[in-house]
């Protein structure tokens, strides 16, 4: 049933209740734009949800008749399904494996009348714990993105022919019952990495019937080091499983293990957890990284380094563990005293290292060490050594099982080439445009007579297979998958498939001989075979069927704790390979995959591509990375277009001067620069697949970089325009003041050292009597400590406020829309600098300084204090934009809501109004939610409890850095947060009363070692900064 | 040069003689009332607009009364009225949820399975039921789409129907009956006290209070703690 | 008695102990007053020249008012505003046209208190120019905003919102202010042309000319008992036109003033906005009287010493706009607060230091070349200043507004504005719109107010000598004016 | 006829002339000249004008106005809590109330002025009194009305011929349409 808010998916409904419209030239716009082609995407296969989508888009559209606004229907459900209200959004469990990392996080799915809206974690699992990441909120967006292929295509002498699922099928019975006479003899088929029982049942199943049929592995950001490593240590290959929660000294060697790793959620908030800023209860955090990640801004000690060297840094530290400190060497070490001995002169020695030795022995069985999966397998194989002989296995790690991977996508092309394979079916992926560049894939797949490419879009693969199959999107299909400590997860559609794709399952059972397979089915009966129903027939056991059920609730089913294994070391030789490390004359490239757009399955989404990189705030584009000495040692400025060359191939980058970036190194990201995918992400930024060779995937030494001349215009969120000296300083002398720090030890002694860091002023008075607030009294606390500039909280905030997307010339004029925003500061020595993020949205001042200049009282204080902006009040004189310190406010310059889809449309947030064009916007506490949940209990006749009422962004912050409630409510834990002496007013000097405050970050450095950037820690006497 | 003729003329002090080519305009009489009539033709085109504005243009005259003929000519004079259905047979989740819902065509099954069977009316409905293809009903109360309604706190709270939905149970086609503008909203947020009745009396279309109903208002108020907001943010959100 | 010449000009500059300036050179008459004057009224073509100045002007509000359809069909985002630089040239232009808008009323009104009589001959045009010069300020408010089909909301009208506006925003009294501010100057300037539109009506050959003349002349017979009346009400708009013009900029400059970003959170801004504004105003007066006193014969009325006296005022003007420059560093200094005096140091040598210091050359050097009296009268000389001195406010007005909003309190938001193609065809087009108001003006409308400037010749003292300005009633005459005024006769 | 007129072009001798006609006690005259001159109001008798009054009436309408509507918008009729500031506060109120109070003060002495004035008034014997034209111009006139109780065709013509004026005219109350109309 469609209702008043349907139709303000389109933003229109929200112009037609002003009379005033009438005559403006918006209104005949509209006229002209009322009657688009209808829905994308074909009638065919009505289900209910998909007939409610359709009329809840035409009601939507059905345009500017009659004199009256618009008239609009009233669409019924024949027959309401159980449990189920129009208007109200439903949440479903399910559960994404993101790519490369082949474990699924659990998701819980926000569905409003059949049409999933946003995508939050899984409270209930342990590994997920409410949280969400970037990549997984925004792959929503995907769902409704319009240029998902329509229907199969099969290619008849290079002409693209649409077909339908069923001639695939009469195509298939034929080619593959032929296949099966001959035991699937040169038949292959080309996958991703997935966890996904399932998958591994109808491989089986397959195996059965092509016996001879050949299996190879394609990810370009995959773990095989990892898996190698541990395959060396332990004897089979297993992932490691930390338990950040028991450690207390964290080594992460390039691992970013609070954002890319693939437990990043649940370590994030056990190392957030671990932060409390009290003696002997804070967690120190060592990290040695090339480029700058989430996980080395929250570092205590941050060693940038050059890619190749930093697992001789782990080399270093093996040495001074059991060389210096005297740790035992374990049993199956691999490596003996007088062998390491021989390591000394080859590894670089840092003063870090010695530091967290000491920190590491002196912490048997509280320590961690994790290494990154572009570290060699020797590197993983030597961490191994290390936790077993620190005691940190079984405590702070343990190791899941995982499949060895096959053969990959160079042993695919090679029997391409011989002609071992006729028939190629690829599952996943893109190989054509994810290969290594030296990798000719689309010549050998030429070499196959019958290709078939299931996927999403019409990409550059499926141009060159004979058989494009559309794939379904893991909202409209049924799976499953393994979360990283092997629990299974379920894989349910929210809504039916919008094309008529089929997923990857419902593809492998059709060739393996079933003619019409059933997601459901499939993932049922895995589920009765493993975990739901020990083997006895569905209907025979009772128990089975509620098992299911749960497991669909819950999304899970728990592993019990004894399914994490210690496995014993082998022995395997540990042998070290030392790489030189790069110079300025002999460069080193780093190829990692983009913290936004992965390895680019994410180009097409368009919240991830207008989200700011973490570290360089750019939009829309990936850059090559280089230090500030570097770029000046190479003559290279901020913004140059670079030629990059690393075996023998090329391919032109802007630079970007990154500060703490590893020296002599350049950093380049895969994922952008596609030319196959959709409109969103078709050519933006720079292929870097086109410096990828196989030999070396993750880069290397030997980096030719060479200026073009040219100039190229980034479009960052933050430091807009180059900034001149003056500007530099001032920025300088701010930072302390806004994002205020100290060492562990400086806030213990001076817990008061926050009221010191600010303008010195005369006590605030207001010249009348502030109002007071009696009831609740809603405000928020953002501890800095804890926040690790994720950028989890923008991409919640802009899934459920709907706020949209404007684009890369837009962002290029500072008109990004978000709501909240991730301000990055370095400061100190820029080879190396303290990096400091901070969330800032509307803080919801008391004084609001917005409200008093509105001349209309579209911004006005609510009883609850929260500073309501009300668009449709709203003149747009920008005059609260321009008032505000925070400069929170967004203002739709043009009508931003035209520029996307009628079916993109279908999944704005309904429960929030669309801003059009000419009104101010901004932060609302999302006021939606503190409302549903008011009337709920007022309703149920109780009050408010604390928690009830969560933002998004606390939602789904991996930290709880964002805790929001009730300040009147002394219990309540925004308010207890706040009582911290370490909180403090962000320019509190204006007396404008912010609800939301911050907490001091404090960082938890080696007491010996002299913590960097820490004039930005401890405050030098009263000198007046800022606010 | 300019000068020179400044200087000239200013010398001649040869005076403006009327030049016989052009006869003298003369005002006639009447013309003295064109000031008087200015004023009034000002003053009353601005009252006009005034009338016009806030009692032409008004909602009241635009919304309501607005009756769309419906795909199904349902009846609420009949069901609501003479067979005394109440409201929440078929708005079934007025009462927990914003929306009340337009009921699905197996709820009217439930009757018509059994009576008027073969009604020609009734066609829509046996289809929606057998296809499942709803029934495109054409919205009547409709708030603007920033303005959030939500019918379950009101319900709760005492409001009933008839307060914004008029008479229902005397319409054979459902007519709008209140202006449902800003203001009117406001009107009730402020002084909520004469809509107010027993929760158990929501939905009687026919109730009257054997008492002052401010007085019982006030006392309702009291007792549920009904005290409605009228910050931006209750509505727009 | 012997005159100074310069360039074939009588020089009227001269302080001459003892004897008042003459205002009214040539022996002009009553008589040659009223030709002269309604001459340029009445020729039945004006020059070419005219002709192509307004094909020029029409052309560029015609360029203006297409500007705004685009603005108004696409969105504030035509122009080059963003985020944190919320208000651009728009603002500016308003700004800059309101402050123009001030030095008619300022002549007419403050000059008219203090009994200065050399007003008279310049009044009506600066009148005329501040109408104009207000009209064209109005434009922008309206549209800067970003639903212009509810800027109606900014006045207090009943609706079924249930909804006013609200009386704390600075916006709203510009409203107020500026809507004041034009309806008193249209009724001054209009009060004070109805006895030259009578002499135009008895003047007028054609039967049209009489009757919209006479329409708007409404039946003026010079009847001593209405002089009587319209002298008091005269002086009584020019005792309310007086507070009003302090209080219009003042307003204007609360917008900034009453804000909290650093730059703009200042008390020095309303007398500084008002300074700046009748500096302004004086030199775009100049820069259209120094042409049409050429052009249109006006010399014996429009004199040196005119001129030289707005000189002087701009001179004085400019020096205190220039202090409130100085004023503003040294407060944001001596006032000890990090943001404010970074916003002044970021103004002068931060990204828009080019701006700055266009204004400062502008606003603050050469008019102190107007000691020099060579300078302040010679006309080419003059003229030049008064162009500079406008570029350099309406540069004031685009420092104050987007340097503070560029970098204010975090450095994270801190943006650098540019404006687009639209914001300069914008700007351009309102001067086309301003110049063909004047152009029409000139062309239609007498450009001196005569009956003014007869009652300051030595003709129309009842006791001989000059008269005193109307309104001026117990002024004492002089003796010596007494014997001048015999001798005359 | 409409009244008697005599042409000065000299205001010193209108002045002289002026306190004549007074003298000779006439009430229904006036005089009639291109600008203002000083010393008239004096030979005339001419009191002092109430206009001030009206506009000071007009000053305290706009400023009550102004502050009973501020009052009643923002702290009556929809209070609403912005930047938490008091619902009214007089220093927030004050330019609007003065620009209120300017506006109704200067509507009053303009409306005022002109309609003491019995202007606009196009139609008037004057106007189509062909030499009167230059009364606009660089004549001088003084008229008596001949509804003046003192007024006498002759005496009143030899008394305006004796105060040294150009020439003595008649005004016609209509010169075309129905004659003499009244």
């Amino acid at each position: 049933m469609t209702t008043a808010n349907d139709a303000n998916l389109t933003g229109r409904g929200y112009w037609r209740s002003l009379q005033e419209l009438a005559g403006s030239p918006e209104f005949r716009r509209h006229l002209d734009s009322e009657f688009p082609d209808g829905i994308d995407g074909p009638a065919a296969g009505f289900s209910r949800r998909r007939f409610l989508q359709i009329m809840a888009a035409s009601a939507a559209m059905a345009g500017l008749t009659g004199c009256r606004w618009p008239q609009e229907r009233i669409i019924p459900f024949a027959a309401r399904p159980d449990g189920f209200t129009p208007g109200k959004t439903q949440q479903f469990a399910t559960a994404l494996e993101l790519p490369g990392l082949a474990t699924g996080a659990a998701l819980l799915v926000t569905s409003y009348d059949g049409r999933p809206i946003k995508v939050d974690g899984n409270p209930e699992h342990p590994w997920s714990l409410g949280a969400a990441s970037a990549q997984m909120q925004a792959s929503v967006l995907d769902v409704w993105n319009v240029d998902r292929s329509r229907s199969p295509v099969r290619r008849r002498d290079n002409q693209e022919v649409r077909a339908t699922w069923n001639d695939f099928a009469t195509f298939a019975a034929g080619q593959f019952d032929a296949l099966a006479e001959r035991d699937g003899r040169g038949l292959a088929f080309l996958a991703g990495a997935s966890s996904s029982p399932t998958r591994a049942r109808l491989r089986a199943q397959l195996a059965a019937r092509f016996p001879s049929a050949l299996w190879f592995r394609h990810e370009p950001a995959g773990d095989h080091e990892r898996l190698a490593g541990a395959a060396r240590a332990f004897g089979r290959s297993y992932r490691d499983l930390t338990h950040v929660e028991h450690a207390r000294v964290i080594a992460d060697f390039d691992a970013d293990l609070l954002h890319a790793h693939p437990a990043a959620l649940r370590n994030a908030r056990m190392f957030a957890r671990g932060r409390r800023p009290a003696r002997d209860q804070m967690n120190r955090l060592y990290v040695f990284e090339s480029t700058l990640s989430p996980t080395g801004a929250a570092a205590d000690h941050r060693i940038p380094l050059p890619r190749t060297q930093i697992s001789l840094a782990l080399a270093a530290l093996a040495v001074e563990v059991f060389l210096e400190r005297g740790v035992a060497l374990p049993d199956g070490a691999g490596i003996s005293r007088g062998e390491l001995a021989g390591w000394r002169d080859r590894v670089p020695a840092l003063p870090a290292i010695a530091a967290l030795a000491e920190d590491l022995a002196g912490r048997r069985g509280q320590g961690l060490v994790v290494v990154g999966d572009r570290q060699p397998a020797w590197a993983h194989h030597l961490a191994a050594v290390l936790n077993v002989a620190l005691g940190n296995v079984g405590r702070t790690v343990t190791f899941v099982p995982a499949a060895a991977p096959d053969a990959d996508l160079t042993a695919l092309v090679d029997a391409l080439q011989a002609g071992r394979i006729d028939t190629l079916v690829i599952l996943d992926g893109n190989p054509v445009a994810t290969a290594p560049a030296d990798l000719d894939v689309a010549a050998a797949l030429a070499r196959a007579t019958v290709t078939i490419h299931l996927a999403d879009r019409l990409d550059a693969t499926s141009e060159r297979c004979l058989w494009h199959l559309p794939r379904a999107h893991y909202l409209e299909a049924w799976g499953d998958a393994l979360a990283v400590d092997g629990s299974l997860l379920a894989v349910q559609p929210l809504i039916e498939p919008l094309h008529g794709g089929r997923s990857e399952l419902e593809l492998m059972a059709l060739l393996a001989g079933d003619p019409a397979p059933r997601g459901y089915d499939l993932v049922r009966t895995t589920f009765h075979q493993g975990a739901g129903g020990r083997g006895q027939a569905p209907a025979a056991s009772p128990s089975f069927e509620a098992n299911w059920r749960r497991f669909l609730h819950d999304g899970f089913t728990a592993v019990s704790a004894a399914a994490a294994q210690t496995p014993a070391l082998t022995g395997a030789g540990l042998q070290l390979a030392a790489a030189a490390a790069p110079n300025y004359e002999n460069l080193e490239l780093v190829i990692a995959p983009d913290p936004r757009l992965g390895d680019g399955r994410f180009a097409d989404n368009a919240w991830l591509q207008e989200l700011p990189d973490f570290a360089t705030k750019v939009v829309w584009d990936n850059v090559a990375a280089l230090s500030p000495a570097t770029a000046a040692a190479l003559r290279v400025a901020h913004g140059d277009l670079l030629e990059l060359e690393f075996a023998g191939q090329r391919q032109r980058m802007p630079a970007y001067v990154l500060p703490g970036h590893g020296a002599a190194t350049v950093t380049v990201t895969l994922g952008h620069g596609r030319r196959d995918c959709g409109r969103v992400g078709r050519g933006v930024g720079h292929d870097a697949y086109a410096l990828r060779v196989a030999a070396a995937p993750h880069g290397g030494i030997g980096l030719k970089i060479t200026k073009t001349g040219h100039r190229y215009a980034l479009s960052c969120t933050q430091d807009h325009h180059a900034i001149d000296p003056i500007g530099y300083q001032e920025r300088e002398r701010r930072v302390g003041s806004l994002v205020r720090q100290a060492d562990l030890d400086h806030y213990l002694a001076h817990p008061d050292f926050v009221d010191h860091l600010g303008v010195h002023h005369p006590p605030l008075v207001s010249l009348w009597t502030e109002k007071g607030y009696t009831g609740h009294k809603w405000g928020m606390a953002i501890d800095l400590s804890v926040c690790i500039g994720c950028n989890a909280c923008q991409v919640a905030c802009q899934a459920e406020n709907n706020i949209p997307v404007v684009g890369k010339d837009e962002v290029g004029r500072s008109r990004e829309m978000s709501w909240i925003r991730i301000d990055r500061y370095f400061q100190g020595d820029p080879e190396n600098p303290e990096i400091a993020a901070q969330p800032i949205a509307c803080a919801h001042c008391e004084l609001a300084p917005c409200e008093q200049v509105c001349p209309v009282a579209a911004t006005v204080h609510t009883e609850e204090g929260l500073n309501a902006m009300v668009y449709n009040r709203c003149v747009g004189t920008r005059y609260c934009a321009n008032n505000c310190p925070y400069k929170v406010r967004r203002f739709n310059f043009f009508d931003n809501i035209k520029q996307i889809s009628e079916t993109e449309k279908m999944r704005l947030n309904p429960q929030v109004t669309v801003r059009s064009r000419g009104v101010m916007e901004k932060c609302t506490y999302c006021v939606q939610r503190i409302e549903t949940a008011r009337i709920a209990a007022k309703n149920e006749r109780r009050p408010l409890r604390d928690g009830e009422i969560t933002p998004a962004c606390a939602q789904t912050c991996p930290t709880e850095a964002i805790v929001f409630g009730d300040l009147n409510d002394p219990q309540s834990r925004v308010s207890r947060a706040r009582a911290e002496k370490r909180s403090y007013d962000l320019l509190a000097y204006l007396n404008i009363k912010p609800r939301t405050s911050y907490l001091a970050r404090i960082r938890n450095p080696h007491p010996r070692l002299a913590s960097h950037g820490e004039e930005a820690g401890r405050p030098s006497g009263h000198k007046q900064t800022g606010a | 040069m300019a000068d020179d003729r400044s200087r000239t003329t200013g010398a001649s002090s040869d005076p403006v003689r009327p030049d016989p080519a052009s006869e003298r305009v003369r005002f006639p009489r009447w013309s003295n009332l064109l000031g008087p009539a200015t004023a009034v033709v000002a003053a009353g085109g601005l009252l006009y607009l005034v009338v016009l504005v806030t009692l032409v243009f008004h909602p009241r005259n635009s919304a309501i009364g607005y009756a769309p003929a419906q795909p199904v000519p349902f009846s609420h004079a009949l069901h609501a009225g003479e067979l005394g259905l109440d409201c929440r047979y078929c708005h079934t989740t007025v009462e927990h949820a914003a929306q009340a819902s337009v009921p699905t065509a197996e709820t009217c099954m439930n009757c018509h399975a059994t009576i008027f069977t073969e009604s020609a009316k009734l066609l829509l409905v046996r289809e929606a039921h057998a296809t499942g293809k709803a029934i495109p009903w054409i919205r009547v109360h409709d708030v603007p789409d920033y303005a959030y309604f939500d019918h379950s706190a009101h319900v709760r709270a005492g409001v009933g129907c008839v307060s914004c939905h008029g008479r229902i149970d005397r319409m054979t086609v459902v007519s709008q009956q209140m202006p449902l503008t800003m203001s009117w909203c406001l009107d009730c947020h402020r002084r909520p006290e004469p809509h107010l009745r027993p929760p158990d009396q929501v939905t009687r279309m026919d109730w009257t209070p054997d008492e002052d109903p401010s007085v019982l208002g006030r006392r309702l108020r009291d007792v549920h703690g009904i005290n409605p907001s009228t910050d931006c943010t209750t509505c727009h959100r | 008695m012997h005159r100074a010449i310069v360039l074939g000009e009588h020089d009227n500059t001269a302080y001459v102990p003892g004897r008042p300036t003459e205002l009214i050179l040539d022996g002009h008459t009553f008589t040659s007053v009223t030709d002269t004057v309604c001459g340029i009224v009445e020729t039945p073509r004006p020059p070419r020249a005219w002709y192509i100045a307004f094909a020029v002007t029409v052309s560029l509000t015609v360029m203006l008012f297409a500007m705004l359809y685009l603005l108004i069909t696409r969105g504030i985002g035509v122009w080059g505003v963003n985020s944190t630089v919320g208000w651009g040239w728009a603002i500016v232009n308003f700004v800059f046209w309101v402050g123009i808008g001030h030095a008619g009323t300022l002549i007419s009104a403050i000059l008219f208190l203090l009994r200065q009589k050399w007003r008279t001959s310049i009044n009506r045009f600066a009148e005329a120019m501040t109408i104009f010069a207000v009209v064209c300020a109005g434009i922008f408010p309206a549209i800067h905003v970003g639903r212009v089909w509810a800027v109606h909301w900014l006045f207090p009208l009943p609706n079924y919102h249930a909804m006013w506006p609200n009386f704390r925003s600075p916006l709203l009294w510009d409203v107020f202010a500026v809507g004041t501010y034009a309806t008193v100057s249209l009724l001054f300037w209009y009060t004070g042309m109805v006895p030259d539109l009578a002499t135009l009506r008895d003047r007028a050959r054609t039967k049209w000319r009489q009757i919209i003349y006479g329409i708007f002349a409404i039946g003026w017979r010079g009847s001593h008992r209405h002089w009587h009346r319209f002298e008091k009400a005269y002086l009584i708009l020019a005792g309310l036109a007086t507070p009003l013009v302090l209080s219009v900029h003042s307003v204007v400059s609360f917008d900034f003033a009453v804000s909290i970003i650093p730059g703009w959170h200042t008390t020095i801004f309303p007398p500084y906005f008002v300074a700046g504004a009748v500096f302004s105003g004086f030199a775009m007066v100049g820069t259209l009287l120094v042409p049409a006193r050429q052009w249109f014969g006006l010399k014996p009325f429009i004199t040196r010493h005119h001129l030289d006296n707005m000189n002087k005022i701009i001179l004085a003007t400019g020096s205190m706009v220039g202090y409130a420059y100085a004023m503003e560093f040294f407060i944001a200094w001596y006032g000890g607060n990090a943001f404010e005096s970074f916003a002044f140091v970021n103004r002068a040598f931060g990204p828009y230091a080019w701006a700055y210091w266009i204004m400062i050359s502008c606003n603050v050097i050469s008019p102190q070349l107007f000691w020099f009296k060579r300078i302040r009268t010679s006309l080419p000389a003059m003229w030049i200043i008064y162009i500079f001195v406008n570029i350099g406010m309406w540069f004031e007005r685009f420092v104050i507004t987007v340097t503070s909003l560029s970098r204010d309190f975090l450095p994270s938001s801190w943006a650098y504005y540019k404006p687009t193609t639209v914001d300069i065809l914008t700007f351009a087009g309102s001067f086309g719109l301003f110049f063909t108001l004047v152009l029409l003006f000139v062309r239609y409308l007498p450009m001196v107010a005569m009956a003014e400037v007869k009652t300051v010749m030595p003709a129309a003292s009842a006791h001989g000598g000059p008269a005193h300005p109307v309104g001026d009633y117990h002024g004492d005459i002089p003796q010596d004016d007494l014997d001048r005024g015999k001798e005359a006769h | 006829m409409y009244g008697l007129v005599v042409e000065f072009d000299d205001p010193r001798r209108l002045v002289a002339a002026c306190a004549k006609v007074r003298e000779a006690g006439y009430r229904r005259w006036d005089a009639h000249t291109p600008f203002p001159i000083h010393g008239m109001d004096a030979a005339m008798g001419i009191r002092g004008t109430r206009l001030p009054w009206l506009v000071l009436a007009g000053g305290a309408a706009g400023l009550g106005a102004a502050l009973l509507m501020i009052w009643w918008m923002n702290a009556v009729d929809y209070p609403l809590n912005i930047s938490g500031k008091p619902l009214f506060g007089l220093p927030a109120a004050i330019p609007v109330a003065f620009e209120m109070t300017v506006l109704f003060s200067a509507f009053a002495a303009f409306l005022g002025m002109w309609i003491a004035n019995g202007l606009p008034r196009l139609h008037h014997p004057l106007l189509q009194h062909e030499p009167f034209r230059r009364a606009t111009s660089d004549r001088f006139f003084i008229v008596i009305e001949s509804t003046d109780p003192r007024f006498d065709p002759q005496a009143t013509r030899a008394l305006l011929a004796s105060l040294g004026g150009l020439a003595v005219t008649e005004v016609q109350e209509q010169i075309h349409e129905e004659g003499a109309g009244r």
